[in-house]
C-alpha cells in the first residue's frame, strides 16, 4: 500500500471533486467539481506510466528507460474532452442564467415545479 | 481597457512573440513537447489577449465570426481528408505510409499536416469560444 | 477498394459530412448533405451486416497499424446488428426530420442543428464499431456532446436545464467508464478489446480486474438509465426537438447496451468465473424494478413524451433483465429487444413530433378527437402502441416471448416470479397506452381548433415505416432472432 | 489541500482561481512524472482556458454560492462507497514506478523501439498520438469541433445575414 500512496492520492482527491458534482446546488460549482474528479483520474493514467528514473519519451542519447507514453497520450485526449464538456456546460450554465435568473439547483427546480402546478 | 495606453503598447508587442511561439509549438512538436493542440491554445490566447485589450468589436474585424467558423470546419476536414488521402492512395484510413514514396517520410507528412489540421480547428474553437461568450456580456448592437 | 474499406467508411462518412455540412450547409442544402450521409451510412451497415453474415467477423486495422498497437476495428454479428439499427432509425428520421425541424429550430441554426445531429450519428456508429476500449470512450463523448446541445435546442427553457443535468450525469458516467477502462490498461497493458480479453484470463484473481468491472457496469449503467441511475432521461427526452426525442430514445440507450454487452461477455467472458455473480442478481432486481415503477410512473404522466420516457426506462429494464440471466436465450431477448424497442419508441416519438407539429404540445389535451383529425399518424400509434404492450404479431410479443422463455429456463426460482412481473408490467403497458388511445378516439375535441389536419406526407410516410416494421418484423423473425442468437453464441462462447 | 478548500468556499471567484492554481499544481506533478506533453497541456488548458472561461461565465451569472440547507447523507455515501471501492484496488495495482508491470511489457516496447525508424521523429508521445493512435486523435478534434459547434448553437447570435451574401 505504501508504494502505492500516488494512487491513494489521486483517488482521495477525486472523491473531493465527485463530492462537489453531487452534492453543490450551484451548477457552476458542479462543474469545477467535474474538473477536480477528472484531473484526479487522469493522475491515476498518468502514475501508472512512471518508472523510477526513467525520464521522459522522447529519445536522446543516452539510455534511461523511457516513461510510458501511451498514458500520456490517452490523457492528452482526455484532457480535450474535459474542456469541451467545460466549455458546454459553461454554455448551458450562461444559458440557464438567463432563462431562469438563477444557477442555483434548488430554485430552478422550484420554478419549474411552480410552473407545473399553475395553468 | 481601451484607454490604457501602456497596455496597449506592450500587448501589440507581445502578441506577435506570442504567435512566433505557437508557431514554434506546432512545429516542433515532433521533436519536444508540444504540437498542433498546445500551439492551437496558444495561438488563440494570442487572440484573446488581442480582444480583451482592444475590445470585441476589434477582434471581430480582425478575426470575423464567419471566417473563424469556416477555419473551424476547415481544420477536421485536414484531418479527416489526410485519412481518405491514405484511403485514396491504396492504404487503409489513416494510413501515412503511401503519402510519399519513402514510408518513413509519409509518415512524417502525415503528421505534420494532421497536426496542422488540429492546430487551426483548436485555435479556431478556442477564439469562437471567446468570441461567443464576451459577445454574449455587451448588448446587442448590430 | 470500396468493399475493403467499409468499417472505415462506416464513420468517416458521417465525420466528414459534418464539417462539410457546416462550411456549405445553407437552407436547404445542409439537409440535404446530411440525409445523404445518413443514408449512405445506412446503405454501408448493410452492406457490412451482408458481409458479416457471408464472411464471418471483419477486422480493419485504422491506420495500418495492427493490433493491438492501432486501433482496430472490429464487426461482428453483435456490432453489425447494432449498426444496422443505429444508420437504419437516422436513415428513417432524415425525411421525417425536414419538416418537424423546420418548424421547431430557427433556420439561422439549422446548419449547425445539422452538423451536431450528424457529430451524434457518427459518435453512436464510432462506438459501436471500434475495437478499442479507448477509442470507444472518444466516440462516447462525441456522441453525448452533441447530443447535449441538442437537448438544449428544445423549445422549452427547461430544455436547457436537463440537457444540464445530462450533461454532469452523462460526464459522471464517462468518467467512470475511463477509470474502469484504466485500470483494466493497468492490468493488462492494453487497450484492445480482444487482446484485453485473452490478457485478462491471468488477472482474474486481481482487485483491479474486479473494481473495474465495477466501474464499468455503473458508468455505462448510468449512460444507459438504468434504474436508479435514470433521472436524467426524462426530462432529456420530454423537451428535447421532436426529431431528436426519436433518434435518442430508439438508438442512444441501446449503444450504452451494446457497450455493457462488450464488456461484460467479450472483455471478462461473462465473469462469472470472477466471483461478480452478485453483479447479475443486481441487474435482475434493477430490471424488475425499472420495468414496474417505469411502467406505474409512466402512468400518471400528462405529457405523452414523458410517458414515453418513462416508458424507455422500463423497457431498458428488459434489456437488464435479458442479460442478467446470461443465458443464450435471455442475451437473444435482450439483443432482439434492443432491435424492436428501437423500432416502436422511434414509431411513438414520430408521432408525438407530428402531433407538436400541428397541435404545439404533446399532453394529453392536445390528443383529444385527434383520431379522426390525423387518423394515419394515430392509426401508427396504436400499432406501435400495442407492440409496446406485447400483443401477438408485433415485434413487443417478439421479446417478451424470448424474456419470458428466458426466465422459465433458469428455474422455477427466479424464472416463475421474474415471468409474472413481466407479464403484470405488460398490463401496466396496456393502461398508459390506452389512455392514449381514448383521449385520441373516445373524446371529443376541445372544439376551436379545426383547423388540425394530418401531418406532412414525409413525416407520415417515415412513422409508417418503423409503425409498419413493428408488424413485419414481428411476423417473420428469421433476420432478428435469426442474427440475435448468433449474437448470444458468440457473446457466451467466443465462438462466431 | 487546495481541493478541499475550493469545496469550502462560496465565493465563485475564489473557487474559479483556486481551480486555476489546483491544475497548476497538477501541471507540476504530471511533469514531475515525466509527462511533459501532458504538464504542458493541463497548465495551458486547465490553468489557462478553464480560468478565463470559468471568469466569463461567473461575470455573465453570479459570483455567490447559496448555503445548502441539507445534510448531505447520500452524496456523502454514494462518495464513500465509490472511493472504497478503488482503494480496495490499490494493494494489488503493480507498484508504482516498477518497470516491470504489464503496461510496460505489452505494447508499449514496440512503439519506443519502432518509432525512430519507421516514423522519424523523436518525440514517441507525437508518435503515437498523431500516427499509432492517429485515429483516437481524430475523434478528439471532432470532440473539440463538437464544443465549437455547441458553444455557436448556445451562445452565438442569430443575426440574419442577407441571402445570397457569402463569407
Amino acid at each position: 500500500m505504501a508504494a502505492n500512496f500516488v494512487y491513494v492520492f489521486a483517488i482521495v482527491i477525486a472523491m473531493i471533486g465527485f463530492y462537489v458534482v453531487i452534492d453543490r446546488g450551484n451548477l457552476l460549482k458542479k462543474l469545477i467539481g467535474l474538473n477536480i474528479f477528472q484531473t484526479a483520474v487522469f493522475l491515476i493514467y498518468i502514475s501508472m506510466g512512471k518508472i523510477s528514473g526513467g525520464t521522459a519519451p522522447i529519445l536522446y542519447d543516452g539510455d534511461a528507460p523511457f516513461s510510458n507514453p501511451l498514458p500520456h497520450v490517452l490523457i492528452l485526449t482526455a484532457i480535450v474532452v474535459g474542456v469541451a464538456t467545460l466549455a458546454l456546460g459553461l454554455g448551458l450554465v450562461v444559458r440557464i442564467k438567463e432563462a431562469y435568473g438563477t444557477i442555483e439547483e434548488d430554485e430552478i427546480q422550484a420554478q419549474e415545479a411552480a410552473e407545473e402546478d399553475g395553468p | 481597457m481601451k484607454e490604457h495606453l501602456i497596455l496597449r503598447v506592450i500587448s501589440k508587442e507581445l502578441i506577435p512573440f506570442v504567435m512566433l511561439f505557437a508557431l514554434y509549438v506546432q512545429m516542433h512538436g515532433d521533436y519536444g513537447p508540444g504540437g498542433g493542440f498546445q500551439a492551437g491554445v496558444v495561438f488563440a490566447a494570442a487572440f484573446v489577449l488581442y480582444g480583451l485589450v482592444f475590445g470585441l468589436k476589434t477582434l471581430r474585424k480582425v478575426a470575423p465570426v464567419a471566417v473563424v467558423g469556416a477555419l473551424v470546419a476547415l481544420g477536421l476536414l485536414i484531418y479527416a481528408g489526410t485519412g481518405v488521402a491514405g484511403l485514396l492512395l491504396g492504404g487503409t484510413y489513416l494510413e501515412y505510409g503511401p503519402l510519399a514514396h519513402d514510408p518513413v517520410h509519409g509518415h512524417h507528412y502525415g503528421i505534420m499536416v494532421i497536426e496542422l489540421g488540429v492546430g487551426i480547428t483548436v485555435a479556431a474553437v478556442m477564439i469562437t469560444i471567446f468570441q461567443s461568450f464576451a459577445g454574449r456580456g455587451e448588448p446587442e448592437q448590430d | 477498394m470500396i468493399a475493403a474499406n467499409l468499417p472505415a467508411l462506416q464513420v468517416v462518412i458521417p465525420l466528414i459530412g459534418a464539417p462539410l455540412c457546416m462550411l456549405l450547409g445553407r437552407g436547404r442544402i445542409a439537409w440535404a448533405l446530411s440525409a445523404a450521409a445518413t443514408w449512405a451510412g445506412f446503405a454501408v451497415a448493410i452492406a457490412l451486416l451482408v458481409a458479416v453474415i457471408e464472411h464471418g467477423p471483419i477486422s480493419y486495422t485504422m491506420g495500418g497499424w495492427a493490433p493491438p498497437w492501432g486501433i482496430e476495428y472490429r464487426v461482428d454479428y453483435l456490432s453489425a446488428f447494432v449498426l444496422l439499427i443505429v444508420s437504419g432509425i437516422a436513415a428513417v428520421v432524415m425525411p421525417y426530420a425536414y419538416h418537424s425541424v423546420n418548424s421547431e429550430i430557427p433556420e439561422s441554426r439549422q446548419r449547425l442543428f445539422y452538423t451536431a445531429y450528424l457529430l451524434t450519428f457518427a459518435g453512436l456508429l464510432g462506438m459501436a464499431i471500434t475495437g478499442d476500449a479507448f477509442n470507444a470512450f472518444v466516440f462516447m463523448e462525441i456522441s453525448s456532446l452533441s447530443s447535449y446541445v441538442l437537448i438544449s435546442l428544445g423549445r422549452s427553457r427547461r430544455a436547457l436545464y436537463a440537457a444540464f443535468q445530462y450533461l454532469v450525469l452523462g460526464t459522471i458516467g464517462a468518467t467512470f467508464f475511463v477509470i474502469g477502462v484504466g485500470l483494466l490498461y493497468m492490468v493488462t497493458g492494453t487497450l484492445n478489446m480482444a487482446d484485453m480479453a485473452e490478457r485478462l484470463a491471468a488477472q482474474a484473481d486481481s482487485r483491479v480486474t474486479l473494481a473495474a468491472f465495477g466501474f464499468l457496469v455503473v458508468g455505462l449503467s448510468l449512460k444507459l438509465a438504468l434504474f436508479p441511475l435514470h433521472l436524467w432521461l426524462p426530462n432529456a427526452y420530454t423537451y428535447a426537438p421532436s426529431m431528436i426525442s426519436a433518434l435518442l430514445a430508439a438508438t442512444g440507450t441501446k449503444v450504452m447496451v451494446y457497450l455493457l454487452l462488450r464488456f461484460m461477455f467479450t472483455i471478462y467472458g461473462g465473469g462469472l468465473h470472477l466471483g461478480v455473480a452478485p453483479v447479475y442478481h443486481v441487474l435482475m432486481v434493477l430490471g424488475l424494478l425499472a420495468a414496474v415503477t417505469g411502467s406505474l410512473v409512466a402512468i400518471f404522466q400528462d405529457n405523452i413524451k414523458r410517458m414515453l420516457a418513462y416508458s424507455s426506462i422500463a423497457q431498458l429494464g428488459y434489456m437488464a433483465l435479458g442479460i442478467s440471466f446470461a443465458s443464450g436465450t435471455g442475451i437473444t431477448a435482450a439483443t432482439v429487444h434492443l432491435f424492436n424497442h428501437a423500432l416502436m419508441k422511434g414509431a411513438l416519438f414520430m408521432v408525438m413530433g407530428s402531433v407538436m407539429l400541428r397541435c404545439g404540445g404533446t399532453t394529453i389535451a392536445h390528443l383529444r378527437g385527434l383520431g379522426r383529425r390525423m387518423p394515419l399518424t394515430m392509426a401508427a400509434f396504436v400499432i406501435a402502441g400495442l407492440s409496446m404492450i406485447g400483443v401477438p404479431g408485433t415485434v413487443g410479443f417478439v421479446s417478451k416471448w424470448y424474456l419470458v422463455q428466458a426466465a422459465l429456463g433458469s428455474g422455477f426460482w427466479p424464472g416463475v416470479p421474474v415471468a409474472v412481473v413481466v407479464l403484470a408490467a405488460s398490463l401496466l403497458a396496456v393502461i398508459y397506452i390506452w389512455r392514449v388511445v381514448e383521449a385520441a378516439y373516445f373524446a371529443d375535441p376541445d372544439g376551436g381548433a379545426g383547423a388540425i389536419e394530418e401531418a406532412t406526407w414525409p413525416m407520415v410516410a417515415a412513422t409508417w415505416i418503423l409503425a409498419g416494421g413493428c408488424v413485419v418484423f414481428g411476423l417473420t423473425t428469421d433476420l432478428t432472432v435469426g442474427v440475435a442468437s448468433r449474437v448470444a453464441t458468440l457473446l457466451l462462447t467466443g465462438a462466431p | 489541500m487546495v481541493a478541499l478548500t475550493i469545496v469550502r468556499l462560496r465565493n465563485i471567484f475564489a473557487v474559479v482561481m483556486l481551480s486555476g492554481i489546483y491544475s497548476f499544481l497538477m501541471a507540476t506533478t504530471f511533469l514531475v512524472l515525466d509527462a511533459v506533453d501532458v504538464a504542458f497541456t493541463e497548465a495551458a488548458v486547465g490553468a489557462g482556458i478553464t480560468t478565463v472561461l470559468g471568469l466569463a461565465a461567473m461575470a455573465l451569472t453570479t459570483d455567490r454560492e447559496k448555503i445548502p440547507t441539507h445534510w448531505p447523507t447520500l452524496p456523502l455515501a454514494v462518495v464513500v462507497v465509490t472511493g472504497a471501492i478503488l482503494l480496495y484496488a490499490v494493494p494489488d495495482m503493480p507498484r508504482f514506478g516498477a518497470a516491470d508491470s504489464p503496461i510496460h511489457r505489452h505494447v508499449v516496447p514496440r512503439y519506443i523501439d519502432e518509432t525512430p525508424r519507421a516514423i522519424g521523429i523523436p518525440n514517441i508521445v507525437t508518435s503515437v498520438l498523431a500516427d499509432y493512435r492517429g485515429y483516437d486523435t481524430l475523434g478528439e478534434v471532432t470532440v473539440i469541433f463538437t464544443a465549437g459547434v455547441g458553444v455557436l448553437l448556445l451562445l452565438g447570435r442569430t443575426r440574419r445575414r442577407p441571402k445570397g451574401s457569402t463569407k
